[in-house]
């Protein structure tokens, strides 16, 4: 208990504007360093239902490919231990239909917006790019984009992109070449390879690492001796994966290769300060928002709360800050 | 839809394996629309097991007490978490969700083909259908007399109905969907609601083939959200001539033309 | 419903003498498919207080070393969603220990043995074989040898053996060449490569695979700032990775490379069932054990009266049934 | 030790966050020594959610009634769950657990120094030491008069015993380390046993470091099997000269020689 209190006595940040939750991932700078994971919040419209998603740092976008995509046959949901399974297998319905239609309504509220990308090759991500392109004042539409890289490269027999540093170079470079916003690489966690796909995420010129997307799983129906999910294999999400996820982002962000947008598991503010206490310089959430509707919005009052009463006046102070 | 918390009025055994929970939410009981449902945290605050919420059809509203009501099976563990909450507990659930049925616009008569818990969405249809059009008739199919207590509601209705049940333990003895076969003629000119198991649906669905009925049929599949973001709980739905596009049950749905449903 | 029971209508196998729980795998034949998993079981003797552990398909010994070892230090343990994480650090007291003073205890008891080895090096898998050589009897006394090559290989950096496929060969054709009883080679989750691994272990004359050890995994103590356990890293285990290891048994299993023992969060018989069905051939039951004292039993029982109730009188006919 | 279920008899609020619970348990009350423990599932049957048993000192044991007790606070996921049983419902542990403390060799006086929960295991010592010994003196230090009503338990022991506050609300006023501080002497010739938070334990190894006092700490680690075969909860011990070895808090301990206990 006084350990808790002196832990910060050297560097208190005081200052007489209250907290600061704002942080910097290369260029990209957030209000506060909760981020809706992709492929879980829609583009934040359906959310603001449940309370102002324009609070958010950002939302970052379901992932889109250049053409409408069908997904795979369901079943795609299947509950486990404190987790869940799910095979969507990407359905959207095209950038361009994200950039006529979902984008604007994003817009109005105010949401800061993550696009989320990708292509089954090379050169389907440059031809996203270029669309993205054309948006108008596209800066301030758009905080930054990212690759998913975790998806399955056609060309190369299925393998994620991120399996494949040479790959990850290419593409982020190629991106990075074309827009002139932010780019972030999205890594999968099932190649033991994350320190060198971020090493060549970096060569290409990304300014943030996310780690992690969701980690192979399956499920048996034992009553019909069927897979769980319609595609067999899935991708685990959910508290489940939190310490996988938290293995991971350490391990990357001592790197000090390029920030780190931690995720996998966080169910509230007491998970997502471990991820920046890890070396996150700012956290996803994706599968609680399933759960708990408001968890974006809990989850920043819970750390400014968490912060005010420690009397640390800024959130980078935690960051990175595990005492090994 | 709004993400509430709702006092548990009551809690009751309605039958064998089955309850009703009356839950008081002005919010829902002014905003719910036919054929729309909400989504249930089946666990205790800051808890993960069982980890998903679940969806549950709005099985009745009565506006007078801003109360609505849940009519479930107890089948696994969410509905176990559900059975042992009681009276003046808190249910944390998030509605209304789906997309309304739109009574207003259709015929003036109406049929409700329920199967076992499928009646559940079916019950508020009748009971807003009751006051707009002329004839609404409830066929019901049950395999036992485990709902039996669901008839005084229904009564209460004022429709007519009919119960069918396999064991013969209540109404006649038989499926739902042989009593339709048998009554075609009479229900020539019915709009068509049903909900049920898979099997009895595409009973259905073959009975109606060539009718021109219009049959709305509520799909179930596992859901992740619930509010349409994650693209879980898609159903293959006829586009056109020969091919298919996957709709999700919690937005596009869960009612869905029967015609254009492709089974597997 | 009617679906479950006609699943075998085609070939059910009526005996009159019950159910076979028996199964093979390779030259291993068990009792039944229920194997206790190393460092979570003693070598039984302690949970003969709880159950009969000899009902046990096998019980596979903690992991022992050619010396004593002292193991990381504490916390060694933290909880998790649906979780463990331990950093155990190997902790024994050495090969000679287990042989003298462990295993003749089991044997008192009737419990079957599988022993689990590991080794810094080559040399030190050789050592440990050559002492078990010595053991009077052995064929009757170890059921099979467990090389666990998730451990760290020390002269290569602390990667894993498993994660080199030409190191695994090696050393399980250098154990097998030595010992006259069957070898099981236990693969690590945390490289992508459990196929190569697989196929090597094969080659080097491995009777059957062993999967799922544990995924690495962290925690962070935010009350204290410190990581949850004192070796920072360590290895998730229990329900929250059975989707993971389901889908390591099915993608290893369908390639027909070796009997795979199937391990990972299995915490009743529902759960092995759906390893069986997956495709492994036994299953292993680890941390089920800390929670459920006589898992092991319940599980036996389970899957016995599963079968019955299904009259399915021969559990392999479960056996990779899954039907994709 | 055994996987037991024992029905509850009583659970009740025992102070400030603090709780008591009997159970009715022949084979603990018959097989139970002093210094053991049970290790204690906190969450429904089949629910994962916490996922540990959580360790728990024999509090007491009335050997007439066939009831042993737990004292507990309530901290976190587990002791909540504790918390929420109630008389009639069957509390699932497995014990006993840990190796004994033996009295019956020891000297003829013995000192129990408790600090806050610390006092749980000790209790059950005192309980017995009284029969065998000549002088059982129990020290006791807690930070407010949350564990007042414990006085009763203590003085039906017919002991002589000392508490301290830290906020003076109840005794005296003070840590318990200061009042064996300044009672060194009388207690000289005592077999002291000890519990309470690592601080505590501290400062007591440095009182005792040149005494010739036999001074036995319980240590707390957490736990994953509680039963020795997994190696989850160890604590450094002195061996020898300099080094030190691991060993398990539930299987050779919870109770050690303080002297050779390594803190971090
Ligand atoms: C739109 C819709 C409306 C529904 N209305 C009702 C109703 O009015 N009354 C009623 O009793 N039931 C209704 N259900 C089904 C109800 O959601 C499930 O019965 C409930 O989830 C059972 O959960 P359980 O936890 O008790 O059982 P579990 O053992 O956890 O699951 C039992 C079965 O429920 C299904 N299920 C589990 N989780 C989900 C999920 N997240 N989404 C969908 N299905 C799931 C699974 O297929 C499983 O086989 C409805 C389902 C949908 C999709
Ligand atoms: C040998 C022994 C005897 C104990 N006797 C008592 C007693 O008589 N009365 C009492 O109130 N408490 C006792 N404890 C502590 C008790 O086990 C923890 O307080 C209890 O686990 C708290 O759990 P929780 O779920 O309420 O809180 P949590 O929030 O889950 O944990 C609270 C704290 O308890 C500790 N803890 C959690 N899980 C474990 C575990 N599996 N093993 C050990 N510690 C853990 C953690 O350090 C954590 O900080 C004893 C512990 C040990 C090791
Ligand atoms: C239903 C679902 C859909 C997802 N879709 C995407 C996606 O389109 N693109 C992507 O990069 N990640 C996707 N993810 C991964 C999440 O963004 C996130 O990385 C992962 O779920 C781990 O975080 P969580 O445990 O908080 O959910 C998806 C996850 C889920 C559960
Ligand atoms: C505390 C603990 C200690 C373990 N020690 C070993 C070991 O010594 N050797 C080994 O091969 N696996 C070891 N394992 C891994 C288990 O054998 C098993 O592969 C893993 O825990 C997954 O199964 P489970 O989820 O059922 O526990 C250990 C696991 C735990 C939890
Ligand atoms: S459940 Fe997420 S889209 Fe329907
Ligand atoms: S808790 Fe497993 S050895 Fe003590």
């Amino acid at each position: 208990m006084t350990e808790q209190k002196s832990l910060f006595s050297d560097e208190i940040t005081r200052s007489g504007n209250g907290i600061n939750l704002s942080v910097k991932l290369g260029k990209i700078k957030l209000d506060n360093p909760v981020i809706a994971c992709s492929g879980t919040f829609g583009c934040g419209v359906e959310y603001n239902n449940f309370y102002n998603t324009a609070v958010l740092g950002a939302v970052t976008t379901k992932s889109y490919s250049l053409e409408p995509m069908e997904g795979n046959p369901p079943p795609r949901i299947y509950e486990t231990a404190a987790g869940v399974l799910n095979s969507i297998g990407l359905q959207n319905d095209g950038i361009d239909a994200f950039i006529k239609k979902h984008l604007p309504g994003a817009e109005k509220l105010g949401i800061k917006i993550i696009l989320s990308i990708f292509g089954q090759d090379l050169r389907e991500f440059d031809k996203i790019a270029y669309r993205i392109l054309k948006i108008e004042d596209i800066r301030e539409k758009i905080t930054a984009v990212e690759l998913n890289l975790s998806c399955p490269n056609i060309k190369k027999g299925g393998m994620a992109f991120s399996a494949v540093p040479g790959e990850v170079r290419e593409i982020v470079g190629s991106v990075v070449n074309i827009l002139n916003i932010p780019v972030i690489a999205k890594l999968s966690p099932n190649q033991d390879n994350i320190i060198e796909a971020a090493a060549a995420a970096r060569e290409g010129g990304a300014q943030a690492v996310s780690i992690i997307n969701t980690v192979v799983g399956m499920a048996v129906d034992i009553k019909t001796f069927r897979p769980g999910l319609g595609n067999i294999l899935g991708g685990l999400s959910g508290p489940a994966i939190k310490p996988i996820a938290l293995a991971k982002v350490y391990s990357l962000a001592r790197e000090k290769i390029l920030p780190v947008i931690g995720m996998g598991g966080i169910f509230n503010w007491e998970d997502a300060l471990e991820f920046l206490v890890a070396g996150a310089g700012a956290v996803g959430i994706g599968t609680v928002n399933f759960i708990q509707y408001d968890a974006g919005k809990r989850i920043i009052e819970g750390l400014r709360n968490y912060l005010e009463s420690r009397k640390i006046y800024d959130i980078n102070e935690v960051i990175g800050r595990i005492r090994t | 839809m709004k993400l509430l918390s709702g006092e548990i009025l009551s809690n009751e055994r309605y039958g064998d394996n089955l309850y009703r929970i009356e839950v008081f939410s002005p919010y829902i009981c002014n905003n719910a629309q036919a054929g729309q449902f909400v989504n249930v945290k089946c666990s205790y605050d800051g808890s993960l097991d069982p980890f998903l919420r679940r969806p549950f059809a709005i099985f009745d509203i009565e506006k007078k007490f801003n109360v609505f009501s849940i009519l479930y099976l107890l089948r696994g563990r969410g509905t176990r978490f559900l059975s042992l909450l009681e009276q003046g507990d808190m249910l944390d659930f998030a509605g209304p969700l789906g997309k309304p049925v739109d009574l207003t616009g259709a015929g003036a008569n109406v049929l409700l083909i329920g199967g076992g818990i499928g009646i559940a969405p079916l019950h508020l249809i009748a009971r807003i259908a009751v006051r707009i059009k002329n004839n609404v008739f409830f066929a019901a199919g049950f395999k036992d007399n485990a709902f039996l207590r669901w008839e005084k509601d229904l009564i209460r209705l004022k429709i007519n109905y009919a119960v069918m049940t396999e064991d013969g333990s209540w109404g006649e003895k038989g499926l739902v969907s042989d009593y339709i076969w048998e009554n075609l003629k009479t229900f020539e000119n019915y709009d068509i609601y049903c909900c049920g198991p898979c099997d009895m649906l595409k009973t259905l669905q073959n009975i109606y083939k060539n009718k021109k009925n219009k049959v709305t049929a509520f799909l179930e599949e596992k859901m992740a959200c619930g509010v349409g973001v994650c693209g879980g709980c898609v159903v293959r739905i006829k586009k056109g001539g020969k091919g298919f596009s996957y709709q999700k049950v919690c937005e596009d749905g869960p009612a869905f033309n029967l015609g254009e449903v492709l089974f597997d």
